[in-house]
C-alpha cells in the first residue's frame, strides 16, 4: 500500500506537468489544478500512520486517533488553491478577451 | 511579553481591513492610510531598536506555546527588512496617490497594498513553516491583484505567467512541508531545527531544502526561476514594481537564509557550490539581459535579476562576513532600485511609453530629476561615497576573505557592465535631445518619494558605519541559532 | 440549463442546503464541519440558484454590493475577535469558551470565542465565493 | 592640521555651494564675475599648500584622521608629505590658471554654473585622491574623479561624441577602478590594514607575500587605466570633446596623473622587483611607443596632445617602472615639466580653436603672424616637448635615457634605451608639427573665419605656465631643492638628492638626444609619406586598435548579442518557461537528495497489507487524472478533472479526514462549475492547438516530474522519524479550546494566524477578479457594483 500511494502522486504530477505544458490555456488550468491535488496529497499523507480514528474526540478512545495537524494544513492548502483557481480562470478569461487567443504559446508580446 | 512584534502585521491587516469597509468614503481612507502608514513606520522602527537593546524577540499568537501555536519571531535580521519594506512601502504608498487616476483604482490599490505590507511583514515575523506559506499566498495573490487590476494588456500577460509560476511553487512548497512534517513531525522553525540537527545529512532532508530553494528562489527570482520577473517587474503598477524590486523579492531570498540559517544549517556545505553557480549565472544573466533592453523598466527589471545574483553570492559564501554583506546589500539595492522604479513611473506619467528612445531632454525639463536619477545610477553602480559603494566592496571583501576567486570574478565584471548599462539609461533619458515634448507635465508629488528615497541613499553610503555594524550583527545572530532557538523554545 | 426540472430541484435544495449549512457552522466545533464548509455550502445552495434563474430569481446584479460587505464583514469579524483575544487573553487570537447557563432550557452551553472567529471565515468564504460568481456571470 | 581639512573641502563645498545656489543664481546675470568668485577657491588651496611645505621640511609626512567605517579601517586620514605637496600645488596651481582661462574661454551662452560646479568637484576629488591617506578614502575619491570627468567631458552633452567620449572614459576608468578596488581588498588581506603610511613601511612583507602578484595586477589595472596606459589609452583622445579648459585640466596635471601618482605612491611598497620593473615599465615603454606613433598621425592639433600625452604619461610610468632612486627623480622632474608645457599647449590651441573657428591642420596655418603672442608661448612649449636644451624637458629626457641606461634586471641592456630613443623620436616629429605646421606652414585649405589674437586674460595663463616651463630648465634648481627633492624621496623611500642642470657634458645621454634631434628632423621632413603608410595600415588591420575592440566588440557588439541571447533564452514563451523551472527543481531536487546517499528501506514499505478499497480508489485516481490529459473533448476533460477531485475526496474519507473531504467536495463542485462557466465562451479545445511538435520533451519531462515525485514520496513514507506534535492537540484541545473536532480547533484557534490570512487571501482573489474585470473595461459599473459615487 506505501508503495501504491506514491505512486499515484507520481501520476498526478506527472499528468499535471504534462497538461500545464500544453499550449491550450485551459489545460494549463487543468494541470495547475491537478498539481495542486497532488501536493495536497502528499501533505496529507505525510500524517500518514496506517489506521486511525477520526480526530473527533469524546467517543472511543481505545484506537489511535489520525495525525490533525496536516487535515488542518490541507484544509487551508484547499481554500487558498481554490482562490488562486478562480482568479486564474478570470485571468485566462482576460486572456481571451484581451489577447484574442487561448494558445499559450501566442502570449509572447514581452521577450528578451 | 510585549504586543510589539505582532502590530507589524496586526496595523496593516487592520487597515487593509478598514479600507475595505471604507470603499466610499474617499477622505476617511486617505486619513486612514496616512496614519497607519506612519503608524506601522514607528512601530516597525521601535521594534528593531527593542530588537537591537533585548535581544530576539518572540510573540505566541493564541497564546500556545511553541511548538504548538504559531510563534512570531522578531531577530536583527528581521527587523531590519521590517523597517526596509516599510519605508519602502511609505514612498510607494505616497507615490500611489499620485500615480493612480480614479478613485475606485485608489480604493482597491490601497486595500490589496495593506494587504500585502502584511503578507510581507508577517513572512519576516513568523517563525512556523506554514505559515510561512501562508504569508507567501497572501503576497503572492496581493501581487496577482496588484499587477492585474489595471487590466492592460501587458499586465494581463505578464498575470498569466506569474499566476502559473506561483501555482506551480505553492504547490512544491506543500510538497516540501508535507516531507518536513512527516521527518520532523512538527511545523514550528526552532523545533525543527532541533529535531533534524540530529539526522541533518538524510537525503530526504537534501530533498526538502532543494524545493524550498526552488519555491523562495522563485519569489526571490533566483535564476533559472526568475523568468516571471522582467514582464512583472515592467508592466505592474510603479509604486508596485518598486515594492518587487524593492522588498518583496527580498521575502524570497530572507526565507531562503532563514531556513538555512536555522533548519538547514549542517546542509550549507552540501549546497554551497550549487548555491554560488546559481549566484554568478544569476549576476552575469541578470546584466546581460539588463544590457539588451531598450526599456527602462526592463532594465531595472534584469538589474535586479543581477543584483539578486549578488545577494546570493554572498549567502552562499556562509560566512559571517559574507551574510553580512548580503544583508546589507539587501537593504542598499532596496532603497537605490525602489528609487529609480519610481523614477521610472515619472517618465512613464509623462509620456506614456517606458521605451529610451522615446525619452529625453530631462536634463533640460527637469535637473532635479535628473539629479535623483544619477544618485541612483551611480549607487547602484557602486561608486563611493554612495551606499552602493559599501554594499558591492563587503561582498568582495568576504568572497576574497573566503577563498571564492571566481564567483568574486564574475561580480567585478558584471559590476562593469551595471555601471554601463547604467549609464547608457541615464544618458539616454536625460541628455539626449529628444523633439516630442511631453506629455504630460512633470507631477513633483511623484518627485518626493524618488529624491526621499535617493538621499537615504546617499545618507546610508556617508553614515554606513551603523548600518553596516546593524547588518554584521544580524548576520553574527544567524549564525548562532541556539539564539533563536532559545527564544522561541525557552520559557516565554 | 433553465430546464424545469433543475429549477424545481432547486427551490426544494437550495434551501436545505442554507439551513444545513448553518447547522455545519454551528457544530463545526465539535463534529465535523465549520466555517469554511459552511460557507462552501451555503454558496453552493446560491450557485443553484444562480444557474437555474440566472439573476431573474435573486438579483445578483444589485445586491453584489450585499456580498462586498459579507466578506468585508467577515473579515473584520475575525480580526476584532482576534483583537477581542489581544485585549481580554493577553494575546492576539486567544480564544475564550464560556459556559452559560441559558435563561428558559436550563442547559448548560458552551461558547468558544473560536466559534465567533468561524462565522467570520463562514462569511468571507460565502461572500467571496458569490461575489466571483457573480462578477463572472456578469462577463457573459 | 585643519588647513588640510580645508584644502580637500573647499572645492566640494565650492561646488555644494553652486548647486543650492543655482536656483537663485539662474535668475541674475552674473558674467564673467562668477568665474573670479571662483578662482578664489584654487587660489587659496596653493596658499595653504605651501604653508604645509615648511612643515614637511622639517619633520617629513604627518596625518589627519576621521572616522568612518571603523570596522573595515575605512576612514578619512590625510598624508601630507612631499609627493603629495608636489601633486596638490599641480592641481591646485594649475586649476587656478585653468579658472582663469575659463573666464575668457566660455562664452555667455556656456552655462557656466554647471561648468565650475563639475570643475570644483572634480578639483576637490583630485586633492582628495592626492592627500588621502586611506586606500579606501583614497578609492572615493578616485571614483569621484571618475563621476566629475565625466560631467566635465560630457559638459556639451547635446553632442553624440561628447557622450559617447564621456561614456568610455568612465567605462575604462570604471574597470580600471573595480579592478583597483579588489586589488585594495587583497592588499588589506596581506597587510591588514587600509593606512597608507603604514603600508609604504611593509614593503618586505608584501613582496615576499603569495598575494603580491595579484594585489600589483588589479591596483596596477587600476592606474594603467586612469592614466591612459596602453591599451586603456583609447579613452583619452575621446575625451577631447570637453571645452579646452577641461581639456588642460584633465591631461595635464590631473586626471590622468592620478594613476602615476598611485604607482608612485605605493611604489615603496611594491617596487623592487622583477615583475614590478617588467609589468610597469614594459607597460609604460609599450604606451610611450604607441602614444608617439599615433600622435604624428594627428592632423586635429587637440587629437595630437592628446595622444602626445598618452606617450608621455608612457614615459613617467616607465621611470617610476625602472625602480631605481635615480629613475624616480626623473620621473617626478618630468611630471612637473609636463604638467606645465603641456597645460600651455592645450590652452594655445583653445585660443587658436576661439581664433579660427578650428583646430584641425587641414585648415590652420602659418598663425606666426596673426597669433604673436600665441606663437611665443607655443616655442617654448614645442621645444619643451621635444626635449631640447635651456627647457625644463630637456632635463627630464636626459634624465629618462640616463635611468634606461642604469636599469635594473634587464634582459637585453641595449633594448631599452633604443626603444626610449624611438619614443623620443616621435615626440620630436610630433612637436615640431605642432609648431611648424601650425605657425609656419600655411595650411591647405582656409579657416572659418579669419585668425585673430586672444585678449590678454587669455593669454595670462598660459603665458604664465611658459614662464615656469623656461624657469625650469635655466634655474631648475630651485624646484628641486623646494618640493622635488622631497616628492622623490617619497617615491622612491630614500633621501633625494636632485642635482639638476642642462649641461652634464658630453655622456651617453647626450648622444642619444643628439640621436634623437638628427633622427626626429629626418622624420619631420618625411613626416606626410610616413602618414600615409600609417592610414594605409590601419585600414588594412583595423582590428589592431584598442579601440576596434571598444567600438565594434563592446559598444556594438554585445548589445545585439544579448538581445539575441536574450531573445532565445527568455522567449515570452510560459511553456518553455515552465519547462525549464519544474525540470531544474525536480533534477536538482534528485541530485541533491541522492547525493547524500539512499535513503529507501524497500523492507519496511511492503510490510502494510493490502487494502482492497485503498487499492481501487488509487487506481480509479490514477485513470481519473489520465483521462484528464487524454480527454480532446474539453468539457469530459474538465469533468475528469471533477472526479479526481472526487477520488481525491474520497481518499480524504479514507485517511480519516471528513471535514476535508466535504470541503474538498463542495470546492470540487464549485470549481468545476467556475471553471465550466469559464470556458463555455471559449472556442472549442482543439481549433487552434496545433499538432505538439515538443510531444517528446514534454512527455519526458512530465515522466522525470512523475518519477521525482515518487521517489520523493517514498522517501517520505519510510522517514517518518519522531512523535508528532499531534498529541498534545488531541490533548489539550477539548480542556484548554473547549472543542471536540480537533481539526476545527486546529484551524480556528492553535492555528487561527493562519486562517486569519487564508480569508484575507480568499477575499484578495475576489478583489483582484473585481479589479481585472470590473476597473478597465466598463468603469460604469464601478459605481453600481463595488465603486464609489
Amino acid at each position: 500500500m506505501k508503495l501504491l500511494l506514491p505512486l499515484v502522486i507520481g501520476v498526478l504530477f506527472a499528468s499535471g506537468t504534462y497538461l500545464m505544458l500544453q499550449r491550450n490555456i485551459l489545460k494549463l488550468v487543468l494541470g495547475l489544478s491537478l498539481i495542486g491535488h497532488g501536493a495536497n496529497v502528499v501533505l496529507i499523507s505525510s500524517g500518514w500512520i496506517g489506521t486511525g480514528q477520526v480526530p473527533i474526540l469524546g467517543r472511543d478512545e481505545s484506537m489511535p486517533f489520525v495525525d490533525p495537524i496536516p487535515q488542518a494544513l490541507v484544509l487551508t492548502a484547499i481554500v487558498i488553491g481554490f482562490a488562486a483557481l478562480a482568479f486564474l480562470l478570470v485571468l485566462s478569461l482576460r486572456v481571451y478577451r484581451d489577447l484574442k487567443t487561448t494558445d499559450v504559446a501566442e502570449i509572447k508580446g514581452q521577450k528578451g | 511579553m510585549s504586543h510589539l512584534l505582532v502590530l507589524p502585521i496586526l496595523i496593516p491587516l487592520g487597515t487593509a481591513i478598514l479600507l475595505l469597509l471604507l470603499r466610499f468614503q474617499p477622505m476617511a481612507r486617505r486619513i486612514v492610510i496616512g496614519l497607519s502608514s506612519l503608524l506601522i513606520v514607528a512601530v516597525n522602527i521601535s521594534l528593531l531598536l527593542k530588537i537591537n537593546a533585548e535581544g530576539i524577540q518572540s510573540y505566541r499568537t493564541g497564546g500556545w506555546a511553541a511548538p504548538y501555536g504559531i510563534i512570531l519571531v522578531g531577530d536583527l535580521f528581521s527587523g531590519i527588512l521590517l523597517v526596509l519594506g516599510c519605508v519602502i512601502a511609505v514612498c510607494a504608498v505616497y507615490y500611489s496617490f499620485a500615480y493612480l487616476k480614479t478613485d475606485a483604482q485608489k480604493a482597491l490599490f490601497h486595500a490589496l497594498f495593506f494587504f500585502l505590507w502584511a503578507g510581507t511583514n508577517g513572512s519576516f515575523l513568523t517563525g512556523d513553516i506554514f505559515n510561512l506559506f501562508v504569508m507567501f499566498e497572501i503576497v503572492l495573490m496581493s501581487i496577482y491583484a496588484l499587477l492585474t487590476m489595471l487590466g492592460e494588456k501587458k499586465q494581463i500577460e505578464a498575470g498569466i505567467k506569474l499566476i502559473s509560476m506561483g501555482l506551480l511553487s505553492s504547490a512544491l512548497f506543500l510538497v516540501a512541508v508535507g516531507g518536513i512534517y512527516a521527518f520532523a513531525g512538527t511545523l514550528n522553525m526552532a523545533d525543527l531545527a532541533v529535531k533534524i540537527k540530529p539526522h541533518a545529512h538524510h537525503p530526504l532532508v537534501s530533498a526538502v531544502a532543494m524545493l524550498f530553494i526552488g519555491v523562495f528562489g522563485l519569489k526571490a527570482a533566483l535564476m533559472p526561476m526568475h523568468f516571471w520577473l522582467p514582464d512583472v517587474h515592467s508592466s505592474a503598477p510603479t509604486p508596485i514594481s518598486a515594492m518587487l524590486s524593492g522588498i518583496l523579492i527580498k521575502v524570497g531570498v530572507y526565507a531562503i537564509i532563514r531556513i538555512f540559517c536555522l533548519i538547514f544549517v549542517d546542509l550549507q556545505g552540501h549546497f554551497q557550490t550549487f548555491i554560488l553557480t546559481l549566484a554568478c549565472i544569476t549576476m552575469f544573466v541578470g546584466a546581460m539581459g539588463a544590457v539588451a533592453q531598450t526599456d527602462l523598466k526592463r532594465v531595472l527589471a534584469y538589474s535586479s535579476v543581477s543584483q539578486i545574483g549578488y545577494i546570493f553570492m554572498g549567502i552562499g559564501f556562509f560566512s559571517v562576513a559574507g551574510m553580512g554583506a548580503a544583508i546589507f546589500y539587501i537593504i542598499s539595492h532596496g532603497i537605490i532600485k525602489a528609487s529609480l522604479f519610481l523614477a521610472a513611473g515619472v517618465l512613464k506619467k509623462m509620456r506614456g511609453t517606458m521605451e529610451m528612445s522615446e525619452h529625453g531632454n530631462m536634463m533640460k525639463i527637469s535637473p532635479i530629476f535628473t539629479l535623483f536619477f544619477l544618485i541612483g545610477v551611480f549607487s547602484l553602480g557602486g561608486i563611493p561615497p554612495s551606499s552602493g559603494f559599501f554594499m558591492k566592496f563587503q561582498l568582495i571583501k568576504a568572497g576574497l576573505d573566503g577563498a571564492f576567486y571566481l564567483p568574486v570574478a564574475v561580480a567585478l565584471v558584471v559590476s562593469l557592465f551595471t555601471l554601463f548599462y547604467l549609464i547608457q539609461a541615464w544618458q539616454k533619458i536625460c541628455l539626449h535631445t529628444q523633439e516630442k515634448a511631453p506629455e504630460n507635465p512633470l507631477n513633483p508629488h511623484l518627485l518626493v518619494p524618488v529624491g526621499v528615497l535617493a538621499l537615504l541613499a546617499l545618507v546610508l553610503g556617508f553614515a554606513s558605519a551603523p548600518v553596516i555594524d546593524l547588518a554584521n550583527a544580524a548576520s553574527e545572530q544567524l549564525f548562532t541559532p541556539e539564539l533563536y532557538i532559545n527564544a522561541v523554545m525557552g520559557k516565554q | 440549463m433553465n430546464s424545469l426540472i433543475f429549477k424545481t430541484i432547486t427551490k426544494v435544495v437550495s434551501p436545505i442546503l442554507m439551513i444545513f449549512s448553518l447547522y455545519l457552522l454551528l457544530r463545526g466545533h465539535q463534529l465535523p464541519g465549520g466555517g469554511f464548509i459552511a460557507g462552501l455550502m451555503t454558496s453552493a445552495g446560491f450557485v443553484m440558484i444562480y444557474l437555474a434563474y440566472g439573476c431573474e430569481r435573486f438579483d445578483f446584479k444589485h445586491r453584489s454590493r450585499v456580498f462586498y460587505f459579507m466578506f468585508s464583514g467577515g473579515l473584520a469579524l475575525s480580526f476584532l475577535t482576534g483583537l477581542a483575544g489581544l485585549f481580554v487573553g493577553g494575546y492576539f487570537l486567544k480564544s475564550g469558551v464560556a459556559h452559560v447557563e441559558m435563561p428558559l432550557i436550563h442547559e448548560n452551553w458552551e461558547f468558544a470565542s473560536a466559534a465567533v472567529f468561524d462565522i467570520g471565515v463562514y462569511l468571507v468564504v460565502c461572500g467571496v465565493c458569490v461575489s466571483l460568481m457573480t462578477l463572472l456571470g456578469e462577463e457573459e | 592640521m585643519t588647513s588640510i581639512l580645508i584644502i580637500v573641502f573647499f572645492p566640494f563645498a565650492a561646488s555644494l555651494l553652486l548647486l543650492l545656489l543655482s536656483p537663485a543664481l539662474q535668475k541674475i546675470n552674473f558674467g564673467t564675475r562668477l568665474g573670479w568668485a571662483i578662482s578664489v577657491v584654487p587660489f587659496t588651496c596653493v596658499a595653504l599648500i605651501l604653508s604645509l611645505l615648511p612643515g614637511v621640511h622639517a619633520g617629513g609626512a604627518s596625518t589627519f584622521h576621521i572616522p568612518w567605517v571603523p570596522r573595515y579601517g575605512i576612514e578619512l586620514s590625510f598624508l601630507v608629505d612631499g609627493l603629495s605637496i608636489l601633486f596638490g600645488l599641480l592641481i591646485s596651481g594649475i586649476g587656478f590658471l585653468v579658472v582663469v582661462y575659463s573666464i575668457w574661454y566660455l562664452s555667455e551662452k556656456e552655462d557656466r554654473l554647471k561648468f565650475y560646479l563639475y570643475l570644483m568637484m572634480f578639483m576637490g576629488a583630485m586633492l582628495g585622491v592626492v592627500f588621502s591617506n586611506n586606500l579606501f578614502g583614497l578609492f572615493t575619491f578616485w571614483e569621484l574623479t571618475s563621476v566629475s570627468s565625466f560631467m566635465l567631458i560630457g559638459f556639451w552633452y547635446h553632442k553624440d561624441v561628447s557622450r559617447y567620449g564621456a561614456t568610455k572614459a568612465l567605462v575604462i576608468t570604471g574597470v580600471g577602478g573595480i579592478a583597483m578596488l579588489a586589488g585594495f581588498i587583497v592588499l588589506y588581506s596581506i597587510t591588514g590594514t587600509f593606512d597608507i603610511s603604514e603600508i609604504l613601511l611593509m614593503g618586505d612583507v608584501i613582496r615576499a607575500s603569495d598575494f603580491y602578484v595579484p594585489a600589483l595586477i588589479l591596483i596596477f589595472l587600476g592606474c594603467a587605466t586612469k592614466s591612459a596606459q596602453f591599451p586603456f589609452h583609447v579613452w583619452l583622445p575621446n575625451a577631447m570633446e570637453a571645452p579646452t579648459p577641461v581639456s588642460a585640466y584633465l591631461h595635464s596635471a590631473t586626471m590622468v596623473k592620478a594613476g602615476i601618482f598611485l604607482v608612485a605612491r605605493l611604489s615603496p611598497a611594491f617596487s623592487g622587483t622583477a615583475f614590478w620593473t617588467g609589468l610597469v615599465a614594459g607597460v609604460g615603454l609599450t604606451t610611450m611607443v604607441v602614444g608617439g606613433y599615433m600622435a604624428i598621425r594627428q592632423t586635429d592639433l587637440k587629437g595630437l596632445l592628446a595622444y602626445s600625452t598618452i606617450s608621455q604619461l608612457g614615459m613617467i610610468m616607465a621611470m617610476l617602472g625602472f625602480g631605481t632612486q635615480y629613475s624616480a627623480e626623473a620621473a617626478i622632474v618630468h611630471i612637473i615639466n609636463h604638467a606645465g608645457f603641456k597645460a600651455a599647449l592645450f590652452m594655445i590651441v583653445g585660443i587658436i580653436d576661439h581664433g579660427c573657428g578650428t583646430r584641425d591642420l587641414t585648415y590652420v596655418g602659418g598663425l606666426k603672424k596673426e597669433m604673436p603672442h600665441s606663437f611665443k608661448i607655443a616655442l617654448v612649449g614645442c621645444l619643451s616637448m621635444a626635449g631640447l636644451p635651456i627647457f625644463g624637458g630637456f632635463i627630464s629626457k636626459e634624465m629618462f635615457y640616463e635611468s634606461t641606461l642604469h636599469m635594473p634586471y634587464s634582459g637585453f641592456p641595449y633594448l631599452i634605451p633604443f626603444i626610449a630613443v624611438s619614443a623620443s623620436i616621435f615626440t620630436f616629429a610630433y612637436s615640431f608639427k605642432f609648431l611648424i605646421w601650425g605657425f609656419f606652414y600655411d595650411a591647405p585649405k582656409s579657416p572659418p573665419h579669419h585668425p585673430h589674437e586672444a585678449p590678454a586674460l587669455g593669454l595670462f595663463s598660459p603665458a604664465l605656465l611658459a614662464i615656469i616651463v623656461v624657469l625650469l630648465g635655466i634655474a631648475p634648481g630651485f624646484f628641486a631643492h623646494g618640493v622635488l627633492e622631497l616628492a622623490a624621496s617619497a617615491v622612491s623611500g630614500k633621501t633625494a638628492d636632485l642635482n639638476l642642470a642642462l649641461w652634464h657634458g658630453v655622456n651617453t645621454p647626450l648622444i642619444m638626444s643628439f640621436f634623437t634631434v638628427v633622427i626626429g628632423i629626418f622624420l619631420f621632413m618625411r613626416l606626410k609619406k610616413v602618414v600615409s603608410v600609417q592610414d594605409k595600415l590601419s585600414e588594412k588591420v583595423p582590428w589592431l586598435s584598442p579601440n576596434f575592440v571598444y567600438n565594434k566588440g563592446f559598444l556594438e557588439g554585445i548589445p545585439p548579442l544579448t538581445q539575441a541571447c536574450m531573445r532565445w533564452f527568455q522567449s515570452g514563451n510560459l511553456k518553455q518557461y515552465l519547462s525549464v523551472i519544474i525540470t531544474f527543481v525536480m533534477l536538482s531536487t534528485f541530485g541533491l537528495s541522492i547525493s547524500q546517499g539512499n535513503p529507501l528501506t524497500f523492507a519496511r514499505l511492503f510490510q502494510t497489507e493490502l487494502n482492497f478499497v485503498h487499492l481501487l480508489t488509487f487506481i480509479l485516481l490514477i485513470v481519473a487524472s489520465l483521462a484528464t490529459v487524454c480527454f480532446k473533448n474539453r468539457i469530459s476533460a474538465i469533468l475528469a478533472l471533477g472526479m479526481t477531485g472526487f477520488l481525491v475526496a474520497f481518499f480524504y474519507v479514507l485517511m480519516g479526514a471528513p471535514d476535508l473531504a466535504l470541503t474538498q467536495f463542495l470546492v470540487e463542485s464549485v470549481a468545476v462549475i467556475l471553471i465550466l462557466l469559464v470556458f463555455y465562451f471559449l472556442p472549442p479545445y482543439f481549433k487552434e492547438a496545433p499538432p505538439q511538435r515538443t510531444k517528446i520533451s514534454d512527455i519526458s519531462i512530465s515522466v522525470l516530474v512523475g518519477s521525482v515525485m515518487t521517489y520523493y514520496m517514498l522517501m517520505v513514507m519510510d522517514s517518518h522519524l519522531t512523535e508528532t506534535i499531534a498529541g498534545y492537540y488531541l490533548e489539550v484541545s477539548e480542556k484548554l479550546a473547549g472543542g471536540r473536532n480537533v481539526v476545527n480547533v486546529v484551524i480556528v484557534d492553535f492555528r487561527g494566524l493562519d486562517t486569519m490570512f487564508e480569508i484575507a487571501v480568499f477575499s484578495i482573489a475576489a478583489l483582484g477578479v473585481y479589479g481585472m474585470l470590473k476597473l478597465k473595461k466598463k468603469p460604469k459599473h464601478i459605481s453600481k457594483v463595488l465603486g464609489s459615487k
